[in-house]
């Protein structure tokens, strides 16, 4: 077995040396009773490496996927271009087959490439701080509502329904085996309406979580929330999809958020039909030893050369267990350093360019819809949501679609159990051409 | 050679990249709320930004670099074939919302690991859903909880942990509501079946145990530990981290675990990748296989399918169906294996530790008698006399070529240092290893303290302050 | 551009320090007539490397590969297993981006890897020497006459002629621009007829150039060609394409061969629509200053740790000019890396097995060929020719098996302009499954 | 870390991989041949494998690692891009001989990339199949020598080759039956008119020349030289390995040249590999056009073919159509420049090495004055009468981080330091190479002779015997 060193001669002389006679002697701790029969599991025969290569290759090749097909699916995820740079550094065995950087020493590289994450994470985000990643953006939400309760000592969370419904629903499900309410604020249409939203507040409020871009990719102003929040002294919550979108529009932290978390898989990490995906964390300053997950700090050796260590970890499960901030261990790492390659190799410009295209694709393509295809006519990044008379048109359509290797948008009740089913989510990257928008649009008339 | 941060480095960003797509305007109502302060992140040229990421890289230790003996954290050989395949273009390029038909190949490694993780523990009813080993804790206790209330006992809340466990098993059962009481380890390290039944009662919702424990012993009192559990009412939570002692030999489900977590990333060889991702799918028995959390994949005739609601359910406990790209990588490594070789895995992996602890056991203390399985526990008892610490020897380690062990863990002896070999490393590697612990050992005895505690000498950096990291913290670069 | 770090900042600051006022005052050396406007040369728009990711994707997907077909093709090139930790270390910058190692304190990754590649080819191809590659096997033969001539101080070269005909009319293109005879020996048949070889010897031979395997796949024994060298005190050549053979028959050195040269494309290297692949170049110890190409040997450095260097280096023309044993500079020193990691990662019994079951493929194959199909009976390694009644019968064969995505051999007349054109070149590898062999032959009954 | 041979690996191979394929019977015929001895390969299991390849790359300078100022080597960044796009498998797992309609897309790009190759050079008939620079050179002296054979010319076999030219140059010339006649270059380091006037005569065949030449300068006298050869009756050769001076900027073929060969893998950054492979194409003008080597590839229609054989032509000089992966990796290098930036290349790597040479010409003696192209050229004449020679300085800079210059190369100088930063490098970076070198002048001042004896001290091996090595040749292990 090709993964194993040990020849039968080297299994022997260790027994040898131990004064066993077989390896089962080494199980003797385990009751007879439990222990199986060698190759009596219910497994395929081994497979040699070019059959493992054969079978993914076959694997593969039955899915459809973003290289070969023109591509409109967002709601979370979103086909950007990946640099081969990013896939080549993070494929590098130092980063790749590391462990977690608790012996700094020998760790300086993973050390070094976090901090930077943290670092450009906050500037893009406009946070003070970021921690060093968490699973992704739902998980991600629902700890930023635990950490709000613990800042505020107040326990109420409240939700804007514009809020991408698997962040709303892992949220409700990870506050509902806890003390303390969850609120739901209905939006109505395909928007967020912050007067709702302020509505909901009331004192005993912790936070209140809101979307923006929110999930419907509309872009708007947060300056009432925050006034709203700051007279409730509660906690201005704001979730993200597509990170990319900073680069053009104001920050989660220049519109006042104290916590933003989101989604950072717009940078530098293919979709993989859902994960692994980057979650992101970033806060105010004043409110860091709440932060939930690992952080990396700057420091001294002995030697008074600057370097990097794991810190603020008297928060963390592995010191504090029950009282932790929160249970996470093992985070996204390796995603970190993929971001951090990315938006190294974009830079500000770069990252700008990327969130330009990706928004002048939505607004080219919604400039150009049919008249029997509508669209809200407000501020959208590189989503928005189209109406079609009924489910038949929109299914035609989406057939249609299917039929020229276009994925057309994702049907909203997909994601929105409640939404009614003439509705397409449709997003937009850098990789759409203009191209593909007209052949977009002919499949919308050929399917009229 | 030193590599400053990216921020350091001395001229402003080249211009923006080609990029691909429309160069066309946006809308008016957007570009109202264009951003006004500049995000200031410098970029770097293509030469230079793989120059920064490459040398830092080489600060790295890594699995392919050398020994990484972590005990509790499985550090074995990441196949570089798992590398290739998951970057496949219809495996790396797909949306989690394409249409089914469009994705069932992938649906389909996914439904056959599911079916092998069942088929290996035993427990045949699986999520591949939760993103890491303490998030499948998480995933667990919600389970139970939910088949608790179910059953009408909503005041089950209390969770039974031994003291040598993972810090996050307190952590999740916190996080699901529950509230954990701390059982003491008995004298040999395992648990205490007194210390137990003392614990159990009316309000017991859950056993949260290791298997080997933390001191890399097997609880050969297993079939009755389960038995008192479920005998008062309560499930069994098994901590799946040191699986990679019974692939393949035994089964968790076969002793009367009701639910485990599997950490892909040590048992089924995922990268660890300097933290994560790593993968906790859950498996459970049919007491639990109700409320496994949506989406679920199904197979239904020849098709297979992502179930997204379920009356019993948890519910979702994260936005997509999984890491997927890390359960690829599982299944690629189970058919390396296959029905043939798959306990070897185990076999080899304790044999390891098993040959590490004979090597070392008359040279360090070894705080409980009797086999090990895939890792053995040692502490500094010897050495202290000499005024040397644990810390000191996992440092000097590193001046010998050597990532160090797990230091300080588990908590039920002092100044642990837990070393797990893993199945994937030779006899050589582990005779290099014994051999340096035994060097450090005479030198210890020789009064050789000063060296010991100023090492390590030869990395990158030397030992560093994290009392100032954690007191002033500084997370960011200011210019 | 993103390969370019100056900003014209930079760029302006940089001409400043010299006094320059602009780059082109930097070209005032090169005559303005041939000063070219820039943009000016007819080339296509720059691509982003999104666009170059999908026009290559594109090109190859009109290309039918080995990876989505039946794969019977040989002819000097063959389609065995690349395993993924091949392409991994040889992707690594530390190899990839390294120059040839002349600076050895700073290349001794390199250099140890040639110095074990070296070891490995002596023992596989049973010489007591090699050298760091050639460019592939033709220009190796061709060089292995030009040595025999330096080491015998006679001139003519006697080739076989069922050497490959592509080694055999490059080694002729190169003989011709130099003094002395050269002489191909007719065979007739597809196989080799020693004792027409050994009849074309005479004392103003320097070397006889044979392959073994043959070009056909035959395997034959040598002993009658090396008591006839011996006798005319002229080199036996041996050439080779596929090296997989040696680890299952007798090597060319066990054969007698004086120097052994050929293709290591087999050890890990794809086979790329002809490159680069791997030439190899192997001798007897006595010959080794004759030798072409670089060598990399053992060495001390001053506090007597063992290291290596490349070495000999007064044959080489960066030294001796003119008067040098080869032209040749850049070599194929990846492949070689490659192919140490090859080797290295199958051992003797991985080499040995994948030997077998290439042979094993074919031997399967010819036994259940029908009748209206002829092949040879004797020994054959993994490759044969399969004769039709006419060129009909045989490409009504080719076109069901391309229809069938089956790449069924090679027409012999393409590489061979002088054959029959009802002769089909056909080879087998480790790759081809017994299901392959059964479509193949099910083929040959359909076109019957 | 040390890390052994692998033949001292202190175990025997594991057992064999599992193959994929036919497990049946070989021909008795073919077993009566079977070998005797064991190929004593030693074999180690993957994880041991990786980590011995992992650990010699890290002894390994690279362009990914740092700065490597070759002279006349042009080591510039090599995007990782190209490394991926050749790996597609329709472009990589194609063979040779496949039927033509199956190959079309790898066609396309091979005679879009002689379209630009052409164009590029102002020499528009192109060959793809020479294997490296020395490759081509013989290529095209084969194809000079062609034509002057069928001008009835046999006579001519004289090469004029001046004494800065590379090696491989008269090598090239032996090696297609010429003979090689040496040009003392004049004081400035160019060709001397007189010089060469003088040894143009009925038997030359061509003159071999590199534009810029090795001292780094511009041949300004170029159109009068191609003149002279060619009243002669004689071809010039353009030796292409300084092309990357040039690129977008002017075109050998207007200048003159008949003939050149392009070094793909340093003007168009294919990666080295610590040696190879590489690839060298060879242009040339429409006299010399009906000589290419076969096979050709052509576009008839919308068709591309292979053309195998032509009458006029040399005949084929490789196996195959060429190194054709490196081929697809230049195409995707001018694809990434295009008509806007190609120009961009010449000009910041003549810039960068004027900027180079402007911060070293007071500490270092420069012996041939003026403008430099894309390398400069010193000397050690300033350090010698310290008694540190261009070898210390070469070997101290390693200890500084920095890959040596080239050194003791063109010979026409003494004790030479040549010195190419290329486009990809950072102004940055080059300052810091500058410091350094500055470092070193002073160091030398101060007297430090005998710490530059020394260097290098830092890197895994010092100063290697490269004499024993000669002397008594190792080439292989022995048990």
């Amino acid at each position: 077995m090709r993964f194993l060193p040990h020849t039968d001669t080297d299994r022997s002389a260790m027994l040898e040396a131990m004064g066993a006679s077989s390896i089962r002697d080494l199980f003797a701790d385990i009751p007879a009773e439990f222990q199986l029969e060698r190759g009596s599991l219910g497994l395929e025969p081994a497979l040699s490496e070019a059959a493992i290569v054969r079978k993914f290759t076959r694997a593969s090749e039955k899915n459809r996927n973003a290289t070969n097909s023109r591509y409109f699916l967002g709601g979370g995820t979103y086909h950007h271009f990946v640099p081969a740079v990013v896939d080549y550094v993070i494929s590098r065995g130092e980063f790749l087959t590391a462990y977690t950087p608790y012996q700094p020493e020998i760790s300086q590289g993973t050390l070094q490439a976090l901090f930077e994450f943290q670092t450009m994470i906050a500037r893009l985000t406009g946070m003070d701080v970021s921690n060093a990643s968490m699973y992704e953006a739902a998980t991600a939400t629902a700890e930023a509502a635990l950490m709000a309760r613990r800042v505020t000592r107040k326990s109420r969370v409240v939700m804007a329904g514009s809020v991408n419904p698997r962040y709303r629903s892992v949220t409700a499900n990870y506050l509902s085996r806890l003390e303390g309410e969850y609120t739901e604020v209905d939006m109505g249409g395909f928007g967020t309406d912050l007067s709702k939203v302020i509505a909901a507040i009331d004192e005993t409020t912790a936070c209140v979580i809101v979307q923006y871009p929110d999930f419907y990719g509309s872009v708007y102003d947060l300056a009432p929330l925050r006034a709203a929040c700051d007279a409730a002294k509660c906690l201005m919550v704001v979730a993200f999809s597509d990170i990319s979108a900073f680069a053009l529009i104001e920050s989660p932290g220049a519109m006042g958020a104290d916590i933003a978390v989101g989604s950072g898989q717009a940078l530098g990490i293919p979709m993989g039909f859902g994960g692994p995906h980057l979650g992101l964390f970033a806060c105010k300053q004043k409110h860091l030893r709440q932060m939930p997950g690992r952080v990396c700090g700057l420091t001294t050796d002995v030697n008074g050369k600057r370097g990097f260590v794991l810190t603020l970890s008297t928060r963390e499960q592995h010191i504090r267990r029950e009282k932790a901030t929160s249970n996470i261990c093992s985070n996204q790492g390796l995603m970190c350093t993929a971001a951090a390659t990315y938006m190294t190799l974009m830079g500000e410009a770069g990252l700008e360019k990327v969130a330009r295209h990706s928004a002048a694709a939505l607004q080219m393509l919604v400039t150009k819809l049919p008249a029997h295809v509508t669209a809200p006519l407000d501020a959208r990044y590189n989503e928005t949501v189209l109406s079609f008379s009924d489910q038949a048109a929109r299914d035609r359509f989406l057939a249609t679609a299917r039929s020229e290797d276009i994925f057309a948008g994702i049907p909203l009740e997909q994601i929105e159990p409640g939404a009614g089913a003439n509705h397409l989510l449709v997003a937009t990257t850098e990789m759409v051409e203009e191209s593909d928008i007209a052949d977009f649009i002919a499949a919308l008339e050929v399917a009229k | 050679h030193e590599e400053p941060l990216l921020f350091e480095h001395a001229h402003d960003a080249p211009e923006a990249l080609n990029m691909p797509g429309v160069d066309g305007d946006i809308s008016p109502e957007l570009a109202a709320f264009a951003r006004k302060r500049p995000t200031n992140i410098p970029g770097l040229s293509e030469p230079e930004t793989v120059r920064h990421f490459v040398r830092l890289s080489q600060w790295n230790h890594g699995i392919e670099t050398g020994f990484y003996p972590l005990g509790s954290c499985t550090m074995k050989y990441n196949p570089r074939v798992n590398e290739q395949v998951v970057r496949l273009p219809g495996l790396a390029h797909i949306h989690p919302d394409q249409p089914e038909e469009s994705v069932q190949g992938a649906l389909e490694l996914l439904y056959e690991l599911q079916q092998w993780l069942g088929e290996i523990s035993g427990l045949p009813h699986v999520t591949l859903q939760p993103a890491a080993g303490a998030h499948g804790e998480l995933v667990g206790l919600m389970m139970i909880r939910a088949c608790l209330d179910a059953r009408g006992e909503s005041n089950r809340r209390k969770v039974l942990v031994p003291d040598s466990a993972h810090g996050t098993n307190p952590a999740s059962a916190a996080l699901c509501g529950m509230q954990t009481v701390e059982l003491k380890s008995g004298a040999d390290g395992r648990i205490d079946l007194d210390e137990l039944k003392a614990h159990l009662d009316g309000d017991t919702a859950a056993l949260m145990m290791t298997n080997p424990n933390t001191a890399g012993a097997f609880e050969s009192d297993i079939r009755e530990i389960c038995q008192l559990v479920h005998d008062a009412g309560g499930l069994v939570y098994g901590d799946g981290a040191n699986l990679n002692a019974l692939v393949g030999v035994a089964r968790p489900g076969d002793m009367g675990i009701d639910c485990l977590h599997i950490n892909v990333h040590k048992t089924f060889s995922t990268p660890h990748g300097g933290g994560g991702p790593g993968g906790g799918p859950v498996v459970v028995n049919e007491t639990l296989a109700p409320y496994l959390p949506v989406p679920r994949i199904e197979k239904q005739g020849s098709q297979y399918k992502l179930i997204h609601h379920d009356q019993q359910s948890i519910g979702p406990v994260l936005g997509s169906a999984g890491q997927i790209g890390v359960m690829l990588r599982a299944n690629a490594y189970i058919s390396a294996f296959g029905r043939e070789h798959l306990h070897k895995i185990a076999e080899d992996a304790v044999l390891n530790a098993n040959y590490v602890l004979h090597r070392l056991k008359e040279r360090y203390h070894v705080p409980f008698e009797g086999l090990c399985k895939h890792e053995c526990l040692l502490t500094d008892e010897y050495q202290n006399s000499h005024g040397v610490k644990t810390l000191d020897i996992a440092k000097r380690l590193i001046d010998l070529g050597f990532h160090p062990m797990t230091v300080y863990f588990p908590l039920i002896v002092h100044g642990a240092m837990l070393i797990e070999p893993t199945e994937t490393e030779s006899r050589e590697t582990l005779d290099a290893f014994c051999d340096a612990m035994l060097e450090i050992a005479d030198q210890c005895e020789a009064g050789e303290t000063e060296m010991l505690h100023d090492a390590p000498v030869k990395p990158f950096r030397r030992r560093l302050d994290e009392t100032q990291a954690a007191r002033k913290p500084v997370l960011v670069w200011q210019e």
